[in-house]
């Protein structure tokens, strides 16, 4: 079975570490936050310029002035601090960030992304993300294998416009867990019931596979 | 020196037709709304915005671009909002998408005297076209300049009578950046207090960037996208 | 995550030889003094110091050149203090001198990932000889790169066990540059607080660029030219 | 008579107007504060970082975590603020201060400085001088007209190491107020008493002079 939105993110939150500064995207990076493992203290930044972002408030407790990237009401958590844009987008260009989660339209085995821009569809912009991909020093993309075509979105070489070069370095996928490394993408692990095969058949670029490769497993 | 003035239309008196405008905010955070609307009212034309996003479009910059005002954004995402979308289809409007990094640190740039910053974020992207690309540590990097804009106009939470400005949690974003970098910045703010009551600890923009102050009114702080958990 | 430590020889523990350090302050002003007295004490040697000034002979970095542990001083200004002038003139001590806004911006870029800057500071003059002038608009400036230390010592008013600085008056200076610029940034602090004590509106240095955290003890803060009016 | 350095600071004060940003040098520029005209308002900018310096504390009343750029103890006045000092400097580059007042050893024709080493002699650095100089949008000297040997300080240009090149406006000497014009020094005033003869056989660099030179007036 393919591996829903929610238990995307759960895998992805095994990847965080106590102490972590970590930017979640907007979509299934967002969705991390719920998962993160209980003895570890995670982080959030948000990169319109704050770092320890809380839950959604409770309702009427929203306030118009405390928003997270995706311009979606939030809170704090004690620790937080403030700043500008641009300090926000220095502390992630300067690797003080540790983990940075991005959803993807296509990643290439080089680590290349492409997330922002469709040729022919009404484009609105890289907002952080080129900076992001560009930047940090660690970036796992979360996405679905295939496009709603069933074509792979993992590819030899990316076919829409980049977001950045030679970034990525882990991607989670509904399907598998893979590492960039130089020989392109080397499969990890598998979701549950899905064969080497099948992701094989639905990863366009070169996919590495040394060894058995484990199911990913579950607690509920 | 007197740099307090009554309000929005005072503040914007001498912004004319084809000026180049920067606005601070994030979504509908921290836009200075006050300003917004005397400039919808005055009716100023062929306006070039530099704002980290549009509006939408019946609040913000989006106001602005339905009485066409605007004849060109820089922004580095410009959202959802469906005149913006009509005008840069039927070419009235022109836009440029720059990241979003690049955007702040182009105003601080500006503010702290530096003609040209270095910066990784779309390197090796079409947004390197035309550019300067430079290894530095064998990672490459652009070379992006300094905005250049006549007007500078923010919204701050606190402000004094000279000019120092406090912001208030994420709707500082880019406020501070941009009051920085305007020839001319306008501050309206949430509350005006005389000059030697905020903290000298704790100003976020010192006075002497900031030219025109006044006391905004009729705050909406509109919310783009009300999220909330349900108490337990 | 536990940033706390317990002193100043904890914070200091794998500072070896040969390590660049950042030291904030200017002048004696915002000195981390219990860092310095454990490095004195700890006699780690060959030490290159960036750091805006070299303290007197009895205080500050003065101790440490006392000490014989300082390889290369990396300052705007040496001020007033015979060992250093002594050390200076045997051979026994570098001396690199670079502007000073030159060096705080130097200290910037490494906090913000920038890796180098353009600044005006030694244009035409032998600060730029051996480095890249470049025009922008008619004027010429000179790259400068970030700096790259092992270790930023700063000191602040506030801290929280977060990491989060908030810094009083004149004492800022280099203090939340340098903070930024570390591989490994030790705070020590003169009040120490549980996190989410300090307003989140009002930090200079967000905890994340901070590693290690203490409360100081015993500041002697000594002022260097004691100035004052009579009353009248 | 040469001016003093008392009345060479009163006659800088003159260039003061309201609402200025104004950064004052070590030396004679620090005692330009004392005589900013009545009903003028004028922010103080100490480059270590602050604006509004006020006078120096009373006795009792230093506080070491409150200096000026020369170190000493000062106080603020209302409406004051502290930043870093890549803010500081950043605004001065920026153009923000509107009249930066130093010291110089020798200054030419191109308006050109030399306030910092002496080849020979022990050198203490040259602090913010060199950003100063070269940021500063509109910088005025206040210098002796010739060393205690006699010898001008006013040159077709600097023999010392330079500080910065092209950026003095203008020249407020112990003998003269000069202007750095594309034709060299401009003769504005003299000090009382003081003949044009006299200034111009102690400028080394090109003077000009044009018409009657008025002599300063100073109220007591």
């Amino acid at each position: 079975m393919a591996l829903t939105k929610e238990q995307i993110a759960q895998r992805i939150a095994k990847e965080l570490k106590d102490g972590f500064y970590v930017n979640l995207g907007i979509g299934i990076p967002t969705l991390v936050a719920n998962y993160i493992p209980k003895g570890i203290n995670v982080v959030l930044q948000s990169e319109n310029g704050l770092l320890g972002m809380g839950p959604f408030p409770f309702e009427g407790e929203e306030d118009p002035d405390l928003i997270n990237a995706g311009k979606q009401t939030i809170t704090t958590v004690p620790g937080s601090a403030f700043f500008d844009s641009a300090m926000s987008f220095g502390m992630i260009r300067a690797g003080k960030v540790d983990l940075t989660v991005l959803g993807a339209m296509e990643v290439s085995e080089q680590g290349d992304i492409a997330n922002w821009k469709i040729p022919g569809k009404m484009v609105k912009g890289m907002g952080g993300a080129m900076d992001l991909v560009a930047s940090a020093k660690n970036i796992i993309v979360a996405m679905m294998h295939t496009n709603p075509k069933g074509e792979s979105k993992l590819l030899p070489g990316c076919m829409l416009p980049l977001t950045g070069v030679n970034c990525v370095k882990k991607v989670v996928s509904d399907l598998a867990v893979l590492d960039i490394t130089p020989q392109g993408f080397k499969l990890l692990e598998r979701a549950p019931g899905i064969s080497v095969e099948e992701i094989r058949s639905k990863t366009a670029g070169r996919l590495l596979v040394e060894g058995e490769i484990p199911e990913m497993k579950f607690e509920v | 020196m007197n740099k307090v003035v009554a309000g929005a239309d005072e503040a914007i008196r001498d912004i004319n037709d084809g000026a180049v405008l920067m606005l601070g905010g994030f979504g509908l955070c921290g836009i200075p709304e006050n300003c917004i609307a005397s400039l919808v009212k005055k009716g100023v034309k062929n306006l070039t915005c530099i704002s980290n996003n549009a509006g939408v479009d019946d609040f913000g910059i989006g106001l602005m671009l339905q009485n066409k005002q605007v004849k060109k954004m820089i922004s580095s995402y410009v959202g959802e909002n469906a005149e913006f979308e009509r005008q840069l289809l039927s070419g009235e409007l022109e836009v440029e998408l720059i990241p979003q990094g690049t955007l702040a640190t182009r105003c601080m740039a500006a503010g702290y005297g530096m003609p040209a910053i270095y910066t990784p974020a779309g390197a090796g992207t079409e947004v390197a076209i035309g550019k300067e690309t430079r290894n530095f540590n064998g990672k490459d990097y652009l070379l992006e300049y300094a905005f250049d804009a006549d007007f500078a106009i923010v919204k701050a939470w606190k402000g004094d009578t000279d000019g120092n400005l406090v912001f208030k949690e994420t709707a500082r974003n880019f406020n501070p950046l941009m009051a920085m970098a305007g020839k001319i910045t306008i501050a309206e703010v949430e509350e005006l207090v005389p000059a030697g009551e905020l903290d000298p600890n704790l100003i976020h923009t010192p006075g002497i960037y900031v030219h025109r102050i006044f006391q905004g009114v009729n705050y909406e702080k509109r919310i783009e996208q009300r999220t909330i958990r349900k108490k337990l």
